[in-house]
């Protein structure tokens, strides 16, 4: 009963390391895996992220082994 | 359709011909492509060293889905994104993106709205080295249009 | 600025590549290149052979003067223009143009440019040769956006 | 007194070969220059002028030792 979590860029800099997963339990929406991970209430609003390698809005729900990912614009190219 | 993500240099100009060469002869009319180069500088700043981050799995579906909706949206033959990862230096290759259609039009097009697409939806992420030594993320990009 | 009429068939890359070098490397982030190469048909007719006619002296004073306008309507680094002359065959070259410059912006809206510009501005003239042995002149240019 | 007339394209293979100069007397305008040069007395709509490698209209003037030339609509590129 995990959601396996990952940060990039400036946001993986700021996470403890080795942080990969949380418990799914109480679990519902994309912006409840950030309060659980991070410990901070809420997620700012120039957070980014997907679920299982699509973008998705923070409201969006998740599931028991969904990939979870948070990170800043993306700046390629 | 290709997608590449190279972890070492490349050369711009053999992908190219590598792609025009996997077409038939005679076919197309019109190559249009781009190349992204790191610059030694960046907002006033001399930068040394650029390092490139990217979410494995998500960035290649992404740059295919921006393939795909390029061909949706115009009449081309073929396109083609290589984008470096890892560690790069100033006059290094970032980013190719070409686009091979019947006439021009459709390929200056195409081949720009993939260099627009992936800036905005690719998962890269740039950290730039400065001549201090210091570290810093790219915060955002440079308008396209 | 460089301006070339080739006569015999030339090499995209290389060129882009000689351009690329003649500039201090991290000068530029930005390099959009167009090549149109001839097609082995044309409106509905199979082409074995072009021949491309120009105007001496004229022809070159053209293309500097598309060029130095490129470069005042738009922040970029350097642009090349080369073109072929005489006889052609499917797959090879007909046109380069390309654009430097330190964001990608400007080196797309300069490279499209020079391309409708020397279409419509420089004085050459396609003539193909058809499989049916018949020859006939271009009468006019597809349409660039 | 002469002035130099080249024809390219598919106007270049409509005139006799060999001719490269007209006489310039009385010679006023590029569709003078036409006019003696072809022997017809309109110069076509569709034919496009240069003097001394710049483009010109056909009511533009000449003057002895010009080079004037006469081409379809440009299909380079």
């Amino acid at each position: 009963m995990a959601i396996k979590v990952k940060f990039f860029a400036s946001l993986r800099e700021q996470q403890p390391e080795g942080l990969n997963a949380v418990d799914a339990d109480g679990i519902q929406t994309i912006a409840d895996v950030w309060e659980r991970a991070t410990s901070t209430q809420l997620m700012p609003a120039h957070v980014l992220c997907s679920v299982n390698l699509e973008h998705r809005e923070p409201h969006e729900a998740v599931k028991d082994g969904d990939e979870v990912a948070f990170f800043p614009p993306v700046t390629g190219g | 359709m290709a997608v590449k993500l190279e972890e070492e240099s490349f050369d711009p100009a053999a992908e190219i011909a590598r792609f025009e060469a996997s077409l038939p002869v005679g076919s197309f009319g019109a190559t249009a492509s781009f190349v992204g180069t790191m610059r030694n500088h960046n907002e006033g700043d001399s930068v040394t060293a650029m390092t490139l981050e990217h979410y494995p799995g998500m960035t290649e579906n992404q740059l295919e889905a921006v393939i795909e909706d390029a061909k949706k949206q115009w009449d081309i033959i073929d396109a083609l994104i290589v984008h470096r990862v890892g560690e790069i230096l100033p006059g290094n290759p970032i980013v190719l993106t070409a686009v091979c259609s019947a006439h021009r039009a459709a390929a200056f097009d195409a081949c720009r709205f993939l260099m627009e697409a992936l800036k905005s939806r690719a998962t890269f992420w740039k950290k730039e080295t400065l001549a201090s030594g210091e570290q810093r993320w790219v915060e955002k990009n440079t308008p396209g249009y």
